[in-house]
């Protein structure tokens, strides 16, 4: 059981199809791991209590697949028994109920990737070029994550 | 170099992406005020943006940029990715 | 937009057929949620550097429901936004690299939804009474988990 | 009443359930003794197992059961589930 074969890899994408809990997760899984976590954002159908229609993601792509590399290097750093680390973002029109993002840690035990998919999307949040544009019934805005460190308008 | 526009910064220049010709060595806030000069309706979201230079965030302030023909600057407002 | 059509469930089910990511985390998906969690408990092919060929689950299956009842009602205690939970756990066979427990928690934001996917793991294994037997190649043993209260042997 | 066994239980036992008749009121321990009598292989696993009595645990010890007709008793070894 020569674990040198399964190296540790990064899966990441940026894509405007439909996303696949079942292809992000494939991907992660290994023989030498027992565990594996994984979060998904989904379109939700309103923003405090204002009816969303569908939304929309934009991406500095080349930058955002950078920072997300790097992103997938500090979680190494910090947890060094993680395996596998795929992140898929979806680009343009997200209906309702479906997924922007996807990201799955996997690692021996389960306690690493718990963390380290909370990290992963906490970061994301904060440092990866990508606008939601969120679309109402009669108008639309751009959204700002709290967790970015240059929004400081109360919108 | 190359100025790329994103998300609010894209509507109110009203393009994604244009080459502008800047000193070779620049503060952040002066490139900020030379691209708002071509694009004033941007002025409105002066305190919420940061550039990416060469992939690289960058603060609107005094910091020092050497920019060479081709490097890319991007505009970016705050983000909402995830 | 009324959430009230949209009534919080725990999906439970204890099967010995292949278990799979896609139908647990669509169980759990819902217009009013902008989060999933996700944990996929796997089967390794180590144990401490013994090769294992495979697992067999067992179940006390009625009890092992009504123990996971009680941990969803736990959770929606603690974090009240969450919306549904499930958790399918597999029984009899469960070969290297398949799932033996799959838990899904949707919740509007996903600080809950990471939260109670964690507490959900660790309370079924020093909970719910379902037994992992592990078979390497030439001998066998039944594993405790260290979650366990009663398991105080050092095996 | 009922006894079931599970896992390494229902190995040292060599079944996975049976009738018992015990008296109607009578501590986890001395139900416990009562069951390594049927099965005295059982006693190796004294210090690591509960009960699940009606599905609810008890540990071996002093607790009085009040066992009725039909009631459900598990030998529970260490679980590991997950």
């Amino acid at each position: 059981m020569d674990e040198s074969e399964d190296v540790p890899k990064d899966f990441i994408k940026l894509k405007s199809e439909k996303l696949s809990v079942e292809e992000v997760s494939e991907l992660v899984i290994s023989p030498y791991c027992g565990a594996v976590s994984l979060f998904i954002g989904t379109t939700r159908n309103n923003f405090e209590g204002k009816k969303v229609i569908h939304l929309e993601y934009e991406a500095y792509t080349s930058m955002a697949e950078t920072e997300i590399k790097k992103i997938c290097r500090d979680v190494r750093q910090k947890w060094p028994s993680v395996k596998h680390v795929a992140v898929h973002h979806r680009l343009g029109l997200v209906p309702i109920t479906e997924a922007s993002v996807i990201i799955a840690v996997s690692s021996p035990h389960r306690v690493e990737s718990l963390e380290a998919v909370r990290y992963c999307i906490n970061t994301l949040k904060a440092s990866v070029p990508i606008w939601k544009k969120e679309i109402y019934e009669d108008e639309y805005s751009w959204k700002e994550n709290k967790e970015c460190f240059w929004a400081n308008s109360e919108k | 170099m190359l100025v790329l526009y994103f998300a609010r910064s894209a509507e109110l220049a009203g393009l994604r992406s244009e080459t502008v010709s800047v000193p070779r060595q620049i503060t952040s806030l002066q490139l900020w005020e030379e691209i708002v000069k071509i694009h004033p309706r941007l002025a409105v979201i002066r305190d919420q943006v940061v550039f990416a230079v060469q992939q690289e965030y960058v603060l609107l302030g005094d910091q020092l940029l050497v920019l060479h023909p081709g490097d890319e600057v991007a505009i970016i407002p705050p983000i909402s990715g995830g």
